[in-house]
């Protein structure tokens, strides 16, 4: 086999494959057609499924998610793209008040059968406005799942599980991740919501999902001593999600630490610390804690945001100082 | 102008519709004071005739959006009204189970794609249905209905914008009701709705919308283009909001000469002027039929059970 | 003195006072001029203060926001409405990435006054789009603070603080309490920030704000034997937040729950909870617990509300469970 | 028609104005180029005249607000090129301390209220400037710029009917450069930008967004009414986007033709035209001034330091 496909080709392979596999599943959004998307990820669709597959729409994303939540309740699967996720500002009615709630407002007479593609990716001064991880925001809307792969593999399986999915999925990419290619492309893929366990250790855990994923094993490698001897686990999908391998491999460690690129007051890592902390509350001797990003909007100036965001060097103190209190 | 037969038959065809709408909106308020029907009541008494004239023609397979004043749209379209009612009383036997309510009442196999709680919510999601229809080739149209005070709102342009840019099978129906909460039409500097309809580049029209058979025809004149793929289509009914804006309004807003419309609106008693007298022995007997039919509604949704504690869990 | 006001009339009070001494503060939202309120909060302030004071809008709310945004960063203070909470799905970028941001992205070059108001009210089935409480989607938004006032005295306190406030406030009303009248109308000003202790006790910690303050009062003192010996917190605002009082009242006791009408799901008390973590664990001895709604839309029908929400018994049952555990 | 003396003033003075924005874009697309220049970068390159004619005539106290492409228009309004390379730089002496970048750039101090990330967001800023200066009556008015790709957005919607209604001292300012990223303008069937301002009850106007005089009069004319109560006003400037949407862009979209129309367009080759050749020694000179000027700004925004960490948490 040749090399294997970076984190957009396995979107755009995923997207290809469902709609060929499909033909209700159809795309839109601002330049995914003929333009191929503004980071290319829909590129070649267009020409190969058509302009009544592929929908390129004007800059109006309330009115296009909204259309698309009724095209999802009359038959068709749209995969509606939200360009940047900061963008769900403009158009988080369809996706908060229609798609989460009506298959529960009509006892079940309708399906949702529809995926809102969004991306982040912050660390590259895109700043206030295109730049934030909001997943907690989705996550938190009962009605909604939300995926966060954070790797080829994961990019290609959680986007055929999302289409395939009866519901609303806010599947949320990465684009710092659009151009890399996976070590582990053959991994048999996993159900939405059970975590995996990247990196085997037994001094303690630490959980994340996205680009923190990479960035973090890339700090753990270069670790040594006990600070070595970490568990990694990637939470993959913030709903659905099964604490119960992260509950085991705290019971086993002692100590967590939940890392995430979204702002740490609000954030993501409140549930799952607290949630884990009502499993596993007898059986830590070490803290359980979280590193997310300064409650700051996200600045533009490159040391400000690296600042702001939780970098390399933040990693590696918050594992040292999880093994040390 | 004279009337054939077919018209008189669907004159009454569409009185029929709207008493019932009206004798369930009744009744629905009745037992809103009681405390059997919860939460915010919005009825369309009054505009019964927008519903039951633009309904009327749709096909089964047609789809329509609605707003929190939806009974009305609900039963023109084929919804029960046991179904309805049983839906208000928050009863395991709703329409949505329970779990709707007034301002989410839906019956998504009939083509009734839901009330909505949003102002401007629905439109959109009508649109996508359009869409829907012109990628699946389904040869129907949607028709979301709104009231007047939703033009100003972001989802209506948007909507408006991808109807005309996509050239989706979509009759907008627009009913100016005279009120929006406790602010009257056109109370704010600008277009009116239909030449701001126009202005997409959608043809408009607009129709006495205490007048079913106008209504209707006006409907079925728009459909038909739009079904062809010629494009979305645009009506505005003007009509009169009865009721307050939600069951319990104090309406101190109102303005003196509201109530002197109501004799030359309502659109009950248009219909039945137009009927003539000939027809006073029928009606007189529909009106009993109907009265039996919401009765029963309300008796058969009081006596059924509540959902149990567990379907919290269903349908999420 | 008569009686005194309702939370409801504390609000128009605070309205008014602000607008008599600051001829900037101006209102804005649908029919909050001469109707005076969907619930008639702001009764009497469009006759008081006129039409260039009190704007009626049309049902444009992101317009109206982001006006709204606009006047502040020119001189006014706007109170603009959010008619229900839910309806922030409709006017979020105004909110969230102009207003909670202008002044940090232009480094100082404004500051941005301006009072969100906005109500919430589960459990008089309102249904799914009129029923929802999402201060920790706001809360997640560095730059915006979130006041949740539960009683008149607060009410009208953290407006007034809240109008002050150069920076941008959400400020919560929770509808159901619009009609009460405050046992302690003459309670001194708290500054937000400032948890406050409704109810001294030694057996464990509850800590909530919003309607589930009165709701869980009453519900302790009905308890009887250790659950009546609880210590109960209104948190009063979720940004900012000093937990420095619930911290020393959870080392005291042990054991704590945070309660809130919000779904748990991501919701605001995981924040919470991952912070007294943070600072409590080796002083705990018991549980340390959400409550909060189910992970569903808000259903119509009064009984499955009932049993989505946090109910009298719910809460009672979480404090007992947390007393034995 | 024959110059008058004032007229030349003028265009030389906006001629100035122009070269002063193409110059410190083409420096910024350079240093993007070198990674001085960080995140995402979209310059007016071929727009000038749109900046300098609508802002030239604006007195301090009016506001703008503008795009994600809206160097042009803060240098137009006042904004120190310097100031600003420091902030497109990253540095603590940036024109927002380094926080705000291209895409935020904003000095509020000279009425510049700041680009916007989010296309429409600007809009209702802009209104709610105008509102401000209808309340305060201090006699200002606002100006929101926005590219044609906006008009479909429910924020300029929503911001249209509210200046309309409130009759706000706003004059909308519409640069239709021929692309909304890589969709061409009047890809949407729909109507055109001026007939949908018009459509609000809203006089607008259209204009050769490449000749600077033609702007600065439409400006004026649009702009008294609206300083005198009159209502908003609105302006298209038809005008073309030479560079790709951001730096960096392939242009893979690009027709065959465009580049062709840059001869004609170029709005400082149509200023120099008209003004001939009689300044051509004044106009070398000014160009020299220019290069040093902006020089200058990239030297010394090469040399500032960047923010320290602490400062992240300033200004929340
Ligand atoms: C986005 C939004 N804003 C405000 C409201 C509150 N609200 C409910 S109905 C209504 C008035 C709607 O008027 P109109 O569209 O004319 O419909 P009508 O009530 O007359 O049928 C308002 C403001 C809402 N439901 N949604
Ligand atoms: C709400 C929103 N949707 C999408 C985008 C992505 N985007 C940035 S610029 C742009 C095109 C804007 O076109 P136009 O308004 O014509 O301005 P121009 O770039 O031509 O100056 C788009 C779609 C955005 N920034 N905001
Ligand atoms: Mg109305
Ligand atoms: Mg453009």
């Amino acid at each position: 086999m040749s090399e294997t496909p970076r984190y957009m080709e396995a979107v755009n392979q995923a997207l290809a494959d469902e709609m060929e596999r499909d033909d209700d599943v159809i795309l839109m959004g601002v330049d995914v057609g003929e333009a191929g998307g503004v980071y290319g990820v829909t590129k070649g669709l267009y020409e190969r499924f058509g302009a009544e597959r592929v929908w390129d729409t004007p800059i109006a994303e309330a009115g296009v998610l909204g259309a698309a939540t009724g095209a999802a309740i009359s038959g068709l699967r749209p995969v509606a793209e939200v360009m940047y996720m900061d963008f769900i500002s403009v158009c988080l009615d369809p996706i908060v008040n229609q798609a989460a709630k009506l298959r529960y407002m009509t006892g079940g007479g309708v399906t949702v059968p529809i995926v809102f593609r969004m991306q982040t990716g912050g660390g590259r001064s895109g700043g206030a406005q295109h730049s934030q991880s909001l997943e907690a925001v989705l996550a938190h809307i009962p009605g909604l799942k939300v995926f966060c792969p954070a790797d080829a593999r994961d990019a290609h399986d959680l986007l055929v599980e999302a289409i395939r999915d009866p519901g609303p999925v806010c599947y949320v990419e990465n684009r710092r991740l659009y151009r890399r290619r996976d070590d582990e492309w053959d991994r048999p893929a996993l159900p939405a919501g059970q975590p995996r366990i990247v990196r085997a250790g037994e001094g303690a855990t630490v959980v994340t999902w996205g680009r923190m994923v990479s960035e973090t094993r890339a700090v753990l490698d270069e670790l040594d001593g006990a600070a070595a001897n970490v568990e990694l686990i990637d939470l993959r999908t913030l709903v659905p999600c099964d604490l119960a391998i992260v509950a085991e491999s705290v019971r086993r460690t002692g100590r967590c630490l939940v890392v995430h690129e979204a702002v740490e007051r609000h954030g993501p890592g409140g549930e799952i610390v607290a949630r884990l902390v009502e499993q596993v509350l007898w059986h830590v001797d070490g803290p359980v804690r979280r590193l997310g990003a300064l409650p700051t909007p996200v600045p533009y100036s490159p040391p400000l945001e690296a600042e702001m965001l939780p970098s390399p060097e933040r990693i590696a103190e918050a594992i040292r100082a999880l093994l040390d209190d | 102008m004279a009337r054939s037969k077919a018209q008189t038959q669907e004159l009454l065809d569409s009185y029929r519709t709207m008493l019932r709408i009206r004798r369930f909106e009744e009744a629905v308020a009745r037992h809103f004071r009681a405390g059997d029907v919860h939460g915010f009541v919005h009825v369309s008494i009054g505009q019964e005739a927008v519903a039951a004239g633009a309904c009327g023609p749709l096909g089964a397979g047609d789809v329509i959006t609605t707003t929190h004043r939806g009974h009305g749209h609900c039963i023109a379209k084929g919804a029960d009204p046991e179904a309805m009612m049983a839906e208000l009383f928050g009863r395991d036997t709703g329409i949505c189970r329970g779990k709707g309510g007034s301002m989410h009442i839906a019956d998504p196999a009939l083509g009734i794609l839901g009330a909505n709680g949003v102002v401007g919510g629905g439109i959109p999601l009508a649109v996508g249905a359009g869409l829907a229809a012109r990628v699946r080739r389904t040869g129907t149209i949607a028709m979301p209905f709104f009231g007047e005070g939703a033009v100003h709102s972001g989802a209506f342009h948007e909507a408006m914008t991808l109807a005309v840019a996509w050239s989706l099978p979509v009759v907008f129906v627009c009913e100016d009701n005279g009120y929006a909460e406790f602010t009257r039409s056109g109370s704010w500097k600008g277009p009116t709705v239909a030449d701001r309809a126009r202005s997409y580049g959608m043809p408009a029209e607009e129709v006495d919308g205490s007048d079913v058979l106008a209504v209707r025809a006006a409907v079925l004149a728009s459909a038909e283009p739009a079904r062809a793929g010629d494009g979305p289509r645009f009506l505005v009914a003007h009509t009169f909001r009865f009721s307050g804006h939600y069951e319990g309004d104090p309406e101190p807003y109102r303005e003196d000469d509201d109530r002197a419309l109501w004799d030359e609106r309502d659109p009950l008693a248009v219909a039945r002027k137009a009927l003539g007298s000939r027809h006073d022995a029928a009606l007189e007997q529909l009106g009993e039929q109907v009265a039996e039919e919401i009765d029963a509604a309300v008796k058969r949704a009081a006596e059924a059970p509540y959902p149990t504690a567990s379907e919290v869990f269903d349908h999420v």
